[in-house]
């Protein structure tokens, strides 16, 4: 197949599989909201179960006014949502969801991934700044400072586990994981990254994830009780669709690094190679689904932390804890 | 909507049209006074309008789609709801919920209560009711729905005032 | 558990003769257990500092006036019409946290001259008290920081709680307010009955 | 920038030098609809980046004129006003108008409609309480407390409701007692049916529900670091202050003034129950909700005794169909749950009151916001305000 054919159907692939797992995580979010709130959720919308409420909105905001406000400045108000989306979209060109399932593997893939989720921040600094709306502004501002603190230990959480795997290509990443670290008899125990010796790592990706998705505990720019939704003041219609989409999407894309660096992408243990080729993609779908769960979770019991907390949060122990796992992990790896 | 108000929407599209925009009232929590603690009570888990696909999600009137003014409107206020209403992207609806926003209720007398919210803006739905029970929110609500239904899209564009806010 | 309450309330007959004594009021009174103390205007300020510092009233309840005025274009008017002085009372109550002690002080002052010194240097609560009861009766307090409007909208003329301020709605619909207690013509036994419970 | 105008070609490092950085302040509007104002309340802040550096509120918003209504209503009719001042305790506010004019009119209430009185106050209480305890963290950002607690609120206004028949605008006190639960009409006449069945054990087993949420709250609310790091030693209001501004209910008690009023009045039977006033002592937003928690308890225990004591006897005084007050003046306050409740009731001797004053508590706790205010950032004004527990018709009246 010629090249740009082979392209066109990656491209179809990635946004059939991200897209749709938006749309599920965003039911899911409603849902699982509901049901921990003690209450019932969306029940009507697609008879008697309400699976189709993603569906419903996202149609209806489909025949939404198309309102530029005039205060705003039209052309950078009107791109800022893409500039969000792409950012996020672009990261699952190099996740595995199977031995040779991927889109394309990368051998600098993290360095790729970590580089391309970052343009985001520059799409919600776009956003708060161009709707000529004070609250949107403080909120663009409250982003680009929190995105940025949460940059640093994102990136050097990622650096333990590129140590440790001794290679950037998550492909490569996932067959480390897939090694057995000691046997029993014959048979090769292999431990995924967060138990052989990234746990720390992992918590702190967790955290400066949820930071970066300005998710409840940090969800400074979007916070609803103080700046009427933040930077996304003044969207409405398709436009706050697509930044409502970029950050389920966001979502599921950083779980789905998150699995593949710390849980072992789309291996199993116990299963051979030929037979992931068709569960691989199951495996990675319950892997993200499960610490989507767990970003939900956090949203619903957590309040919203302050802007100087926020930051000394930050700077004071996930950059140093960070380093500590990095050296750590080095000096592991030396030795043994 | 360009091509809609062209050729009119064909059965089927209108009626997926009219079915999301059933199930997807985007509520605007405006909560004047007494009557937004019946609201607040309606979302609760007793009485829950999420069911209904009623999500209170947004807090700015820009994705919101339905404005429940719930409350005494005084003519301070009113100039706040009128803008508030105008900047709500267009296919809107209000429910006026309460006999003070219905028609100035008990305080029918006062020198400084707008007698009824429909002065200021256009009403779809009146729930009567001093406080309204949630059931009656509800009911107000699926009212509402019902409306949306029979509904068609072309007409409810072509009644929209164009003047941006 | 805190002191019971009989203890600690004085009885307010005498809780007013000691504030009368200390404040220097032209007169006091003590019916139905609320204890009022007529204040000269002038020395206003004055009496209220006292009663705060030493006779420990530290806790600013509230302020308001009350329009007494002969006709009435609203309401009822007064029990005796022509025995009533016309002039404006500023009412404001002082109230102690460590007893169930309070007082009333009054201050009248003529239609024609609405105006008394402001409690703010007293008490900084006092400043939104004041501009409701200014904007409300058109009482000038000297000496305010920021004598603006409070409640009304800006475009708002005339002050609502004057007796001469009329409820237009009522005006255009009178609505008949005594409609409690003429039994409903067509319920023919209630007006054989007793009348029934009222509203 | 005159150095650089009057030096033309200054080096720009002398520039930046001599210039001194002059950041003018940005206006913020927290316009009359916001998310965390509980109403129609408007702040206009003075904002230089994220620190408030001038607060000034703009009420008005919710503005009613009850007291210029209360002036051409006769007297059993502005009840239906006062319980809407402050409309999340409607049952509270219409005591203490009610005694006034009991008192004004020299009537003995009969024993058991005081009890009544007392039991629906304090359920009022909880339910207030319940309110706040839950739509205070949703401010901070946490919004499934907020749906635990009106699980719980719907079962107290069940009770309420079984009773009055409104959910929590009851118009349920009557001059002279309390409404005889019967339809009074000609078919029930010497029919007057009591509390409803079964109202003493639902209210025990709600009671007992109503204690589960407080637990639950505490460890989902109370007990957690983010909260506390977002509420300990915010907003913190000296006890002068507290005094020079009339803040009273549960912020006074938070800022360690020992000051109930259910102790110091006799409107309602509060002498015959043991319940110990919730005091704390630095007056911050974490004080001020964990008062509120505590007092839910306390009125739990009040209402628990107050149902084993509760006297039989009849619902109302007798009193003259048309209701003519004695000349006279009175000032009656009781423990609302938001604070001083008071009624200066001037009455001329006819069937509608000369003058009403309205005391109500929120107005006093909100007038210490541009004080409190002062150097805070935002999201602590939030905090702060919610912390007050006010609404807005109380404010606005």
């Amino acid at each position: 197949m010629s090249f740009t054919v082979e392209l066109l159907v990656k491209v179809v692939v990635v946004l059939a599989i991200a897209l749709p797992l938006a749309l599920v995580v965003i039911f899911g979010e409603l849902k699982v909201s509901a049901h921990m709130q003690s209450r019932v959720g969306p029940y009507f919308a697609g008879g008697r179960w309400g699976w189709a409420q993603p569906l419903a909105d996202a149609v209806k905001f489909m025949q939404k006014e198309d309102l530029v406000p005039s205060s705003a400045d039209a052309r950078v108000y009107k791109l800022a949502p893409y500039v969000v989306l792409m950012g996020t979209l672009g990261t699952f060109v190099i996740i595995p969801i199977g031995p040779d399932l991927v889109s394309r593997n990368l051998d600098l893939g993290l360095f790729y991934v970590l580089a391309v989720s970052s343009l985001s921040t520059l799409g919600v600094l776009m956003a708060g700044w161009s709707s000529g709306n004070k609250y949107s502004l403080i909120g663009g501002l409250r982003a680009g400072a929190q995105l940025i603190a949460y940059e640093l230990p994102l990136v050097l959480a990622a650096v333990a586990v590129a140590v440790q795997a001794g290679t950037l290509s998550l492909n490569g990443i996932v067959e480390a994981q897939a090694q057995p670290w000691f046997h029993i008899g014959d048979f090769g125990v292999t431990l995924p990254f967060l138990v052989s010796g990234q746990i720390i790592g992992f918590l702190i990706f967790l955290t400066a994830s949820i930071a970066e998705l300005s998710r409840i505990p940090f969800d400074m720019p979007i916070a609803e009780s103080e700046l009427t939704m933040g930077y996304l003041t003044e969207y409405s219609g398709i436009r706050f669709t697509m930044f409502f989409l970029g950050e389920y999407a966001g979502m599921v894309s950083l779980s789905a690094i998150a699995a593949t660096l710390f849980l072992g992408g789309y291996w199993l243990p116990g299963l051979s190679n030929d037979l992931l080729d068709w569960v691989g993609p199951l495996v990675v779908i319950g892997k993200v689904l499960l610490l989507c769960f767990l970003f939900i979770w956090f949203r619903w019991t957590f309040p919203r932390l302050r802007e100087d907390q926020l930051q000394s949060l930050a700077w004071k122990w996930l950059i140093p804890a960070a380093l500590v796992n990095i050296m750590a992990t080095a000096f592991f790896k030396v030795v043994f | 909507m360009g091509v809609i108000e062209k050729f009119g929407a064909p059965k089927p599209l209108s009626w997926l049209l009219n079915w999301s925009r059933k199930y997807s009232l985007w509520f605007f929590n405006f909560g004047l006074a007494c009557c937004a603690i019946e609201v607040m009570a309606a979302a609760g888990p007793r009485y829950d309008f999420m069911r209904f696909g009623v999500i209170p999600l947004p807090a700015s009137p820009r994705q919101a789609d339905l404005m429940v003014v719930a409350g005494t409107l005084t003519d301070k206020m009113a100039p706040a709801v009128k803008r508030l209403y105008d900047q709500m992207p267009d296919p809107k609806y209000v429910i006026s919920m309460g006999s003070c926003a219905n028609c100035g209720g008990p305080y029918w007398d006062s020198y400084s209560v707008t007698k009824g919210v429909d002065q200021v803006i256009p009403v779809d739905v009146y729930v009567p009711g001093c406080p309204p029970r949630p059931e009656a929110l509800m009911e107000g609500i699926l009212l509402l729905q019902e409306q949306i239904t029979h509904e068609d899209i072309r007409r409810k564009w072509s009644e929209r005032d164009p003047q941006p806010v | 558990m805190t002191p019971s309450p009989s203890e600690t309330a004085t009885e307010p007959s005498a809780l007013a003769a000691r504030l009368a004594g200390l404040v220097g009021a032209s007169g006091f009174s003590a019916e139905h257990g609320t204890v009022k103390i007529q204040v000269e205007r002038a020395g206003w300020v004055e009496a209220i500092r006292t009663a705060r510092d030493e006779a420990g009233l530290a806790f600013f309840s509230w302020l308001s006036a009350v329009d007494w005025s002969r006709q009435v274009a609203v309401g009822d008017p007064p029990a005796d019409p022509d025995t009533i002085e016309e002039r404006y009372d500023v009412v404001c109550r002082l109230s102690s946290v460590a007893s169930a002690d309070g007082a009333l002080f009054v201050a009248s002052l003529p239609k024609d001259d609405p105006r008394i010194d402001s409690l703010v240097p007293v008490f900084d609560g006092a400043a939104w008290h004041e501009r409701e009861a200014a904007e409300m009766f058109g009482i000038d307090f000297t000496g305010h920081p920021h004598l603006v409007k409070l409640y009304l909208p800006e475009g708002f003329e005339g002050h609502p709680l004057r007796k001469s301020f009329a409820l237009l709605s009522r005006e255009v619909k009178p609505w008949p307010g005594t409609v409690d207690v003429e039994a409903m013509p067509s319920a023919e036994n209630r007006e054989a009955g007793e009348g029934g419970e009222e509203a | 920038m005159s150095a650089l105008d009057a030096g033309g070609m200054v080096q720009i490092s002398d520039a930046a030098v001599s210039v001194e950085l002059v950041g003018e302040d940005m206006m913020l509007n927290i316009g009359p609809q916001h998310p965390s104002t509980h109403g129609v309340l408007r702040l206009v802040a003075q904002v230089d980046g994220e620190r408030i550096t001038r607060l000034e509120p703009v009420i008005g918003y919710m503005h009613r004129g009850k007291e210029k209504l209360a002036e051409v209503r006769t007297y059993p009719q502005i009840t239906t006003l006062i319980n809407r001042i402050d409309w999340i305790s409607g049952f509270a506010n219409e005591v203490p108008f009610v005694v006034a004019v009991e008192r004004l009119m020299g009537i003995e209430v009969p024993e058991r409609a005081q009890y009544i009185r007392l039991i629906l106050t304090e359920l009022t209480r909880i339910s207030n309480h319940l309110v706040f305890a839950s739509s205070y963290p949703l401010e901070l950002g946490a919004a499934t407390p907020l749906m635990y607690a009106f699980r719980e609120r719907e079962r107290v206004l069940d009770l309420i409701e079984s009773v009055t028949g409104g959910r929590f605008h009851p118009n349920f006190n009557r001059v002279g007692g309390v409404k005889p639960a019967a339809g009074g009409g000609s078919t029930q006449k010497n029919v007057v049916l009591d509390l409803p069945a079964g109202f003493f054990e639902a209210t025990l087993r709600t009671m007992d529900k109503v204690l589960e949420v407080c637990d639950e709250i505490d460890n989902l609310v109370v007990g957690n670091e983010l909260i506390q790091a977002r509420t300990i030693g915010v907003g913190v209001l000296p006890p002068e202050i507290v005094l020079a501004y009339g803040v009273s209910g549960p912020n006074m008690r938070a800022s360690g003034i020992d000051f109930d009023l259910r102790k110091h009045e006799h409107l309602l039977p509060y002498d015959d129950f043991d319940f110990d006033v919730v005091v704390r002592s630095n007056g911050d937003c974490f004080d001020r909700y964990v008062t509120r928690i505590e007092e839910i308890r306390q009125s739990v225990s009040i209402v628990r005794q107050a149902i084993g004591k509760i006297p039989s006897g009849p619902l109302r005084a007798k009193v003259p169909r048309v209701l003519k007050v004695p000349p006279g003046e009175i000032y009656v306050r009781a423990e609302n749950p938001k604070g001083e409740m008071g009624y200066y009731v001037v009455s001329q001797g006819g069937r509608v009151p000369y003058r009403v004053k309205i005391r109500s508590a929120s107005f006093s706790n909100i007038s210490v916001l541009p004080w409190v205010s002062q150097g805070q950032l935002i999201p602590d004004l939030v905090a702060t305000m919610g912390s007050f527990d006010f609404v807005l018709g109380d404010v606005d009246r």
